[in-house]
């Protein structure tokens, strides 16, 4: 018996054991308790799980451009505080407390531009200096969580922004008005399609275009890639500094539907980049998967909400958001724990040297 | 061949390539001629593929020049090396795994059509070549390279230097991974793509190989060419000879004519390589007191699973393993150290010293639980230092201080050190996997000696080797590896060199070969895969 | 970086945190604040006084310990980012066990010995297994143990400050906490007064450093572990099961973190509080550890570092009226020029030898 | 606020300050310029746009009014109070300490014993038989109470503002809280029995987004309950809560604010908050630091509440909402503050929990 099938046959194991438990929680959600299905599932559900994930997918894929390519971006977190303080900063400069619609897009193009910078260092740290990436990575987290609030007091003296403007819905006129799908489709964030043509492109670059090519190469085998006469380390460079990029817009976008920054405890960025790492493990790497995989994260946490709203109890008692707001980082150990062998890169975390 | 008025297809004039204090090539000339394949033959680390590296661009040579159709070259890179026609299929594949054939093959250099890789056109071209030279890997184009068998990668390997326009192709042992079907297939295709004009250098160490595909075949020998022959005039103790023949440096001593008894078995054991493929298929092995058991064969024979095994570093699929009739079959690696079953690591730099201790350190390791260096769980430096010293005393390891790190040993100072602290162990029993490899040949005396006192103390002591001189001198018994089996065992005082050469490259001797040269079966990858 | 001697270790060491601080210092100048005064605060923040050097030394024998626990899991190759959750895991469990038994005990100073020693007991035990978990999960399905620990942070935080302020909570609780460890369990104040500090803590930790760093450089165990973070095909080659290394390495470290908790329960607190109220030592502790070249030792003169930035951060703000927040940021500059050794080789390469880099 | 550095920068280093400490007080009569407040937050930290701001709010103004000088501490870990308070407390140049939360009570109540001398002012609790602290319980839950009588009362009446407006058939109004801790659940149940005590037939959704700080957590929560009907929602989530705001603006309904008139402090809000239900804490902060410069301790000293009795706790109508809403809301909330002083009202919760 070959380790291949060994953990194949795991895998389908746990993949019968996660259906089954699915149905299972599907019929006691029903039964037990007794969910009022069409209060549950609305439209406004479908919308905010939307915009939710966008964040969350917007890093994921920057993350999962560096992990592709052989390096560990574990700071994500950090970078999508920087873009929405930044965007925040930006945001205010322009407009004060009442910034417009092309101010704000303005001031995310300026939270990518800023990220992407800071990233640069970052980048060379990592790979020029082979910083260890962990510790890096947890320092950039550190860092946003003391210099953002920090430059938000120095803008606002307090740690939180006064109310910005988010951005508004596009509304096509009659099509809106289509029950469901309308509101779904034609009264949409644009910033939830822009994500979606991000996510599509940068699925077709990976997979289709010769960069792409280099950039899963440089992550599994980097001599290979050497030896067909490609630099591996720009290859790592670019994709780190995309990553910083990303993570810094996914920061910005979740700014720019809040509307404010907000600096206390863990910021309002709160979490969202370390499920974006999971969700692109969730998503095998695959930017279409790990937005679908941003797509289920947010999913659950609105459905989390949606109990709340119709307030759902488990045999007559409440079911503490408190814990049920724990349910993702639980997946996400379940989800390390089937997929976890199978597809990291072989050479993640490696610094590439030539030889000589 | 008839020796074309034009100039060599690949001219390597006095190339001298050195690694520290290691001379691996020493002013070697060699000349290609298009449209023939020219072997190259040598014992390990006579300096093949560092040769190959410089001509590839991977390393650049120290002194001597390369000419490519006449031409001055110098490659800093192997895109120089390709840009000039030079390609290069590595021992080890450069594949990655989780991307398809097709991808595989164009990485580095995608068609592409506004941006995206045009596929297509990539397939077209790829199912051109493979017409052309008869390969078969276009039905596999979409399938991820994990999917695939060994033969099949490397003709992905052969494909991908075709489609870069290589003129002239390396091949660096592509049969060391082969099974013998694939081997065939192989061969074929060499003869296809000379056919086409293609100029091949094959490596290999397998003798009938060569001398059936060669036209050219040159010898290296430490790091220096012995010798250009044309495979047509030439026959397999020749070659067995100019790759061997350096004078044994000294006799053989006279051994100890009792043998003990069997301490050490192993009946029927059949162990997995790290592909998962079977490398050692029911071998029987087994160690007697006072003796010296020789197993030659060219390394990816699967000697070194079979050392693992024994040692307890790899399981065993199936069979069995007993010392002094206990079954050891499941027992640990460590337990196995405390039974007495010394091991000397085939792979010195990875697996026999952690580069970044210093001596003292490093020799522990494997002493971990061994008195008087531990008495339980506790260690006692002091003792393990005075071994340290003892073993750079005895041994005479070069630089003598116990507190300088592994790595800055050379690769024959290392490798005494773990011998001396292998044999430290007072093992009943020593495994001993190419103990001389890299070491200079006053070392090689050395240690050669220290095996022959082990067995004259009464150990049961087993030599893996591919060296032939150095198997003939030591062991006892000497059983012949080749593909994961003992295709015959043999007393050395009643075999020549050049039988045991042609032993290890697959040739019974008097009997008629069997299956290493069976006719070719135009099955192959998938019909396995 | 395993492989910096330790000359260069201390070199890097101190060259990373003087140019953060440095960095820092252009920081504050450039926001306006005064950076001799911000530098001299920092000193007499953490050092000034009786009572600012107690606070600075309690600090640091919560980080002596957490980083111990870091230092252990790093030098044998494992990467454990859970320290947090497990020090919180730890912590719990001790005050609840001593809580749960302490009615069957004398109230002397015998009973709080006891009553002590088996809260630090509970703590090694559910904090070595709240780390021997993703251990396993790493060994034997290959699930990526610096994520799993990180998410295994969050959920520590999230029961435990859930259970605090609920089923954990008493009536009478005027905030939210847990029952008070009855008094007799408490160190004794030496040369100190500092009710959350005692000297009896400090010693504590130093010896657990002392016992790891025998651990490590004196037994088997230890060779075995380190090696193993070394070269792990060596290791196996000397006998060592790598597999269950992780495991093992995982619980000690757990262990440590566990002690971090106990400690912070006994000596600091006095009952145990929502974790989202307590330092990030887990986190620091990284930092810590990598400062110290992951050396046992070497984290004392490290923990004494951090114990003194964030010592001294309070004092810093009320008098340069530096916000603490740019004292967070500061550690995390910190942190990231620790991370990058090779930085330090070049810059004194550049610098001293003018030796070529590459 | 950097002022000043360099003096306060003297007493860091002066230890002989800790024992003129007492007589700090006794001159302190009239001329206060050297008078020092010291503020320690809660661990919600400044910015929280609730409690910590409001109380500082306080401060700085006496600060403008007294002249006297206000130093923030912002401790963010509950682990730390007990020392902070103490630092201060050691460092003798404070003539008051204000602490910001509960969580500040274990700390106090043996701190307040260690310095005598050391006058205190607690937010959201008290010290028994301490008369160096002026403890102030906030009655969170008439505050709560009467934010669900505007809303129980406003969503059954006919709004229209700007492209808001309220659905007077359907009468459903939502609580978006923050962390799901026990203080904020009395909110939340006090809040409830406001709606209930206009019309129990109302429905009231309620949810928490699991942070004082994630506002776009707490928007979800807000647009999930307009979704499901409810026109006004009213936020217990600090700075979070803006995320209650923006939901109201996206979803064109209404909230209310909480705390101070967030339609000041957040005016481009100001479109969608009905009103606010507010503590006076900023007036009690600035009261007792008024007390230390006279000298008048004993006017604060041990328990003081704000209570809609004393007219601590009210309801504000927004800034563009002053005359445009309903008589009905007046008349409700009159009825219940006139209810709570003649003790009609029995909540189930207390100030800081149930
Ligand atoms: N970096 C190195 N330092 C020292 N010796 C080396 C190094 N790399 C390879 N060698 C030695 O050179 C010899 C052959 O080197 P090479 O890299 O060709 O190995 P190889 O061709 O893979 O050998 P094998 O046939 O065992 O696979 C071996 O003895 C190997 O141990
Ligand atoms: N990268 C390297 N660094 C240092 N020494 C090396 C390196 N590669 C090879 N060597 C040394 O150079 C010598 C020649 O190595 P080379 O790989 O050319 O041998 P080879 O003929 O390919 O051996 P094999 O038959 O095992 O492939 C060896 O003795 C080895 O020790
Ligand atoms: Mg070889
Ligand atoms: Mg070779």
């Amino acid at each position: 018996m070959s380790v291949a099938d060994y953990t194949s046959s795991r895998r389908v194991r746990l993949g019968g054991l996660a259906v089954v438990t699915l149905g299972a929680l599907a019929a006691v959600a029903v039964l037990v308790f007794d969910v009022p299905l069409e209060r549950i599932f609305t439209v406004g559900f479908i919308n905010r799980t939307l915009v939710g994930a966008s964040p969350i997918a917007l890093a994921a894929i920057g993350g999962l451009y560096a992990e592709k390519s052989g390096v560990f971006n574990i700071g994500l977190e950090g970078f999508m505080i920087f873009g929405a303080i930044t965007a925040a900063a930006a945001m205010y400069g322009m407009g004060g407390t009442s910034p417009s619609q092309p101010h704000i897009w303005l001031a995310i193009a300026i939270a990518v531009a800023f990220t992407l910078a800071l990233t640069i260092l970052y980048a060379v740290l990592l790979i020029r200096y082979k910083a260890d990436q962990i510790v890096a990575g947890l320092a950039i987290w550190f860092m946003g969580l003391g210099f953002a609030p920090f430059a938000a007091s120095l803008l606002w003296d307090t740690v939180r922004s006064p109310g910005l403007a988010s951005i508004n819905n596009y509304s096509v006129p009659y099509l809106a008005e289509i029950p469901y799908l309308g509101s779904i489709v034609f009264n949409q964030s644009p910033l939830v399609v822009f994500t979606l043509v991000v996510v599509i492109v940068s699925w077709i670059f990976l997979y289709r275009t010769q960069y792409g090519y280099w950039i899963q190469a440089a992550g599994d085998n980097p001599k290979a890639l050497d030896t067909a006469g490609v630099d591996v380390n720009r290859v790592r460079y670019a994709t780190v500094i995309f990553s910083g990029a990303m993570a810094g817009l996914g920061g910005a976008v979740l700014l720019a539907h809040a509307g404010d920054f907000i600096g206390t405890g863990d910021t309002m960025v709160d979490g969202r980049g370390w499920i974006a790492i999971v969700a692109y493990l969730f998503g095998n790497y695959n930017p279409i998967g790990a937005a679908l995989a941003a797509l289920l994260f947010a999913g659950l946490d609105m459905l989390q909400i949606q109990f709340q709203t119709a307030d759902i109890t488990l045999f007559g008692r409440d079911i503490s958001a408190r814990l049920m707001g724990l349910a993702p980082y639980v997946g996400v150990i379940i989800v390390l724990t089937v997929w976890g062998k199978t597809r990291m890169p072989s050479s993640v975390g490696e610094p590439y040297e030539k030889e000589e | 061949m008839s020796v074309k008025n034009e100039p060599a297809k690949v001219r390597l004039e006095g190339i001298t390539k050195t690694f520290g204090d290691v001379v691996a090539n020493d002013n070697v000339d060699f000349t290609l001629e298009e449209g023939t394949i020219h072997a190259l033959l040598g014992e390990n680390g006579s300096g093949k593929t560092t040769l190959m590296s410089v001509l590839y661009g991977l390393y650049d040579q120290d002194e001597g020049s390369i000419y490519v159709d006449g031409d001055h070259r110098t490659f800093t890179s192997p895109q120089d090396a390709m840009n000039a026609g030079v390609g290069m299929i590595h021992q080890h594949f450069q594949l990655i795994e989780p991307m398809t054939v097709l991808q595989n093959v164009i990485l580095g250099h995608e068609p592409t059509v506004n941006g995206l890789v045009d596929e297509d056109a990539a397939r077209d071209d790829i199912e051109e070549i493979c017409s052309r030279y008869g390969f078969n890997v276009d039905q596999h184009l979409e399938t991820p390279v994990e999917e695939l068998d060994l033969g099949t990668r490397q003709r992905v390997e052969i494909v991908k230097s075709l489609y870069r326009g290589a003129e002239i192709l390396i091949l660096d042992e592509p049969t060391a991974v082969l099974t013998p079907q694939e081997v065939d297939g192989l061969m074929t295709l060499m003869e296809d793509l000379r056919k086409a004009g293609r100029s091949l250098i094959f490596i290999s160490h397998k003798l009938d190989e060569v001398l059936q595909i060669a036209d050219q075949i040159t010898v290296l020998r430490d790091g220096a060419a012995v010798g250009t022959v044309d495979a047509a005039d030439t026959h397999e103790q020749e070659l067995a000879r100019m790759m061997v023949g350096r004078e044994v440096l000294f006799d053989r001593l006279s051994r100890e004519t009792s043998v003990g008894d069997p301490v050490f078995a192993a009946e029927e054991i059949s162990v997995l390589g790290d592909r998962g493929l079977e490398q050692v298929s029911e071998v029987d092995v087994t160690v007697r007191e006072s003796e010296i058991l020789g197993i030659a064969g060219v390394q990816g024979n699967g000697q070194t699973e079979l050392a693992e095994a024994l040692t307890g570093l790899r399981p065993v699929e199936s069979g069995k393993i007993s010392f002094r009739d206990a079954d050891i079959t499941e027992t640990g690696r460590r337990r196995r150290i405390e039974l007495g079953i010394g091991y000397i690591p085939g792979d010195r730099q990875i697996e026999g010293l952690v580069q970044n201790y210093d001596l003292v350190k490093n020799a522990l390791l494997g002493n971990q639980t061994i008195e008087p260096y531990a008495k339980n769980g506790w260690l006692d430096w002091g003792a393990v230092s005075e071994h340290a010293d003892e073993i750079i005393e005895e041994f005479d390891v070069q630089p003598p201080n116990a507190s300088v790190r592994a790595t800055s040993l050379s690769g024959g100072n290392q490798q005494k050190f773990i011998v001396g602290r292998e044999i430290g162990h007072e093992p009943t029993v020593m495994v001993a996997a190419h103990p001389t490899r890299g070491v200079d040949i006053g070392s090689i005396e050395f240690i050669h000696n220290r095996l022959i006192e082990l067995r004259d103390d009464g150990l049961g002591v087993v030599v893996i080797s591919s060296k032939l001189d150095e198997i003939q001198k030591l062991a006892d018994r000497i059983a012949v590896m080749y593909e994961g089996e003992f295709i015959r065992t043999v007393d050395p005082d009643e075999v020549t060199e050049e039988e045991l050469g042609l032993l290890m490259a697959g040739k019974r001797l008097e009997d008629e070969s069997v299956d290493a040269d069976a006719e070719p079966v135009e099955t192959d990858s998938e019909a396995q895969s | 970086m395993l492989d910096a001697t330790v000359y260069e270790r201390i070199g890097i060491a101190v060259g990373s945190t003087a140019l953060a601080l440095l960095i820092s210092l252009v920081i504050v100048a450039a926001v306006g604040h005064d950076p001799l005064q911000f530098a001299r605060d920092l000193i007499v923040g953490s050092f000034g006084s009786r009572r600012a050097f107690s606070r600075t030394l309690q600090f640091t024998t919560l980080f002596i310990l957490a980083g111990v626990a870091v230092a252990v899991a790093f030098r044998a190759g494992v990467f454990n980012i859970g320290v947090q959750g497990q020090l919180i895991i730890g912590g719990i469990s001790a005050t609840l066990a001593i809580i749960w038994v302490a009615p069957f005990l004398p109230n002397g100073v015998g009973g709080g010995i006891a009553l002590a020693l088996l809260g630090l007991i509970a703590a090694m035990v559910t904090g070595g297994l709240y780390a021997a978990f993703p251990g396993v999960l790493k060994a034997y399905y290959g699930a990526n143990e610096i994520i799993t620990t990180i998410m295994l942070n969050f959920i520590a935080i999230g029961i435990v400050g859930w259970a605090v302020d609920g089923p954990l909570r008493p009536d009478d609780a005027r905030s939210v906490r847990t029952d008070y460890l009855p008094d007799n369990v408490a160190l004794p104040q030496l040369l100190f007064e500092n009710p959350n500090f005692s000297i009896v803590g400090l010693a504590f930790a130093l010896v657990v450093a002392i016992v790891i760093s025998i651990v490590m450089t004196r037994t088997s165990l230890g060779y075995d572990m380190v090696t193993s973070g070394h070269q792990e095909p060596a290791a196996t080659f000397s006998g060592v099961a790598s597999k269950r290394m992780i495991v093992t390495t995982m619980t000690l470290s757990g262990m440590i973190a566990g002690l971090v908790g106990a400690i912070f329960a006994i000596m600091v607190q006095g009952y145990f509080i929502d974790p989202s109220g307590i330092g990030n030592y887990g986190f620091d502790a990284i930092a810590v550890s990598l400062l110290a070249a992951n050396n046992p030792l070497g984290v004392v003169p490290a923990a004494l570092l951090f114990g003194a930035l964030d010592s001294s951060s309070s004092y810093v703000q009320i008098n340069s009226g530096v916000p603490v927040q740019l004292i967070d940021g500061i550690v995390g500059l910190v942190v990231l020029f620790v991370a990058a050794p090779e930085l330090f080789r070049m810059i004194a390469k550049r610098t001293g030898l003018g030796g070529d880099d590459r | 606020l950097g002022n000043g550095d360099d003096d306060e920068a003297e007493n860091g280093d002066d230890p002989g300050n800790g024992d003129d400490d007492d007589n700090g007080n006794g001159n302190g009569n009239g001329e206060a310029d050297d008078v020092q407040v010291a503020i320690i937050s809660s661990d919600a930290g400044f910015g929280d746009n609730a409690f910590n701001d409001n109380a500082l709010a306080g401060l700085e103004e006496a600060a403008d009014d007294f002249g006297v000088e206000v130093t923030q501490v912002e401790e963010t870990e509950t682990a730390q109070f007990a020392a902070r308070q103490e630092d201060l407390a050691a460092d003798g140049s404070y003539d008051l300490i204000v602490m910001v939360g509960f969580q500040h009570w274990e700390g106090l109540s043996e701190n307040a014993e260690q310095y005598p001398d050391q006058y205190w002012m607690l937010i959201n609790d008290h010290v028994e038989g301490a008369d160096n602290v002026s403890g102030w319980i906030e009655m969170n839950n008439e505050m709560s109470f009467l934010a669900g009588v505007a809303a129980g009362t406003l969503t059954q009446e006919e709004i229209e503002h700007g492209d808001s407006s309220t659905d007077p058939d359907e009468s459903v109004v939502g609580f978006a809280g923050g962390d799901e801790i026990d203080l904020i659940e009395a909110f939340e149940q006090s809040y409830i029995e406001g709606v209930e005590w206009v019309d129990d037939s109302i429905d009231v959704l309620t949810g928490y987004g699991g942070s004082f700080s994630d506002s776009e957590a707490v928007n979800e929560v807000a647009s999930s309950q307009f979704d499901d009907g409810a026109d006004i929602v009213w936020h217990a989530a600090a700075a979070a809560g803006a995320g209650a705001f923006s939901a109201a603006q996206e979803n064109d309904r209404f909230a209310l604010g909480v705390d101070t008139d967030q339609s000041v402090g957040d005016e481009q809000y100001a479109d969608v908050i009905l009103g606010s239900a507010i503590k006076a804490l900023n007036e009690a902060t600035y009261m007792v630091t008024e007390a230390v410069v006279e000298d008048q301790w004993e006017d604060v000293s041990g328990e003081q509440n704000l209570s809609v009795e004393n007219e601590g706790i009210d309801f504000v109508v927004g800034q563009e909402f002053v005359g445009e809403l309903p008589d009905s809301l007046d008349e409700n909330l009159e009825a219940a503050k006139q209810a709570f002083i003649d003790d009609e009202i029995e909540l189930s919760c207390g100030p800081t929990g149930c």
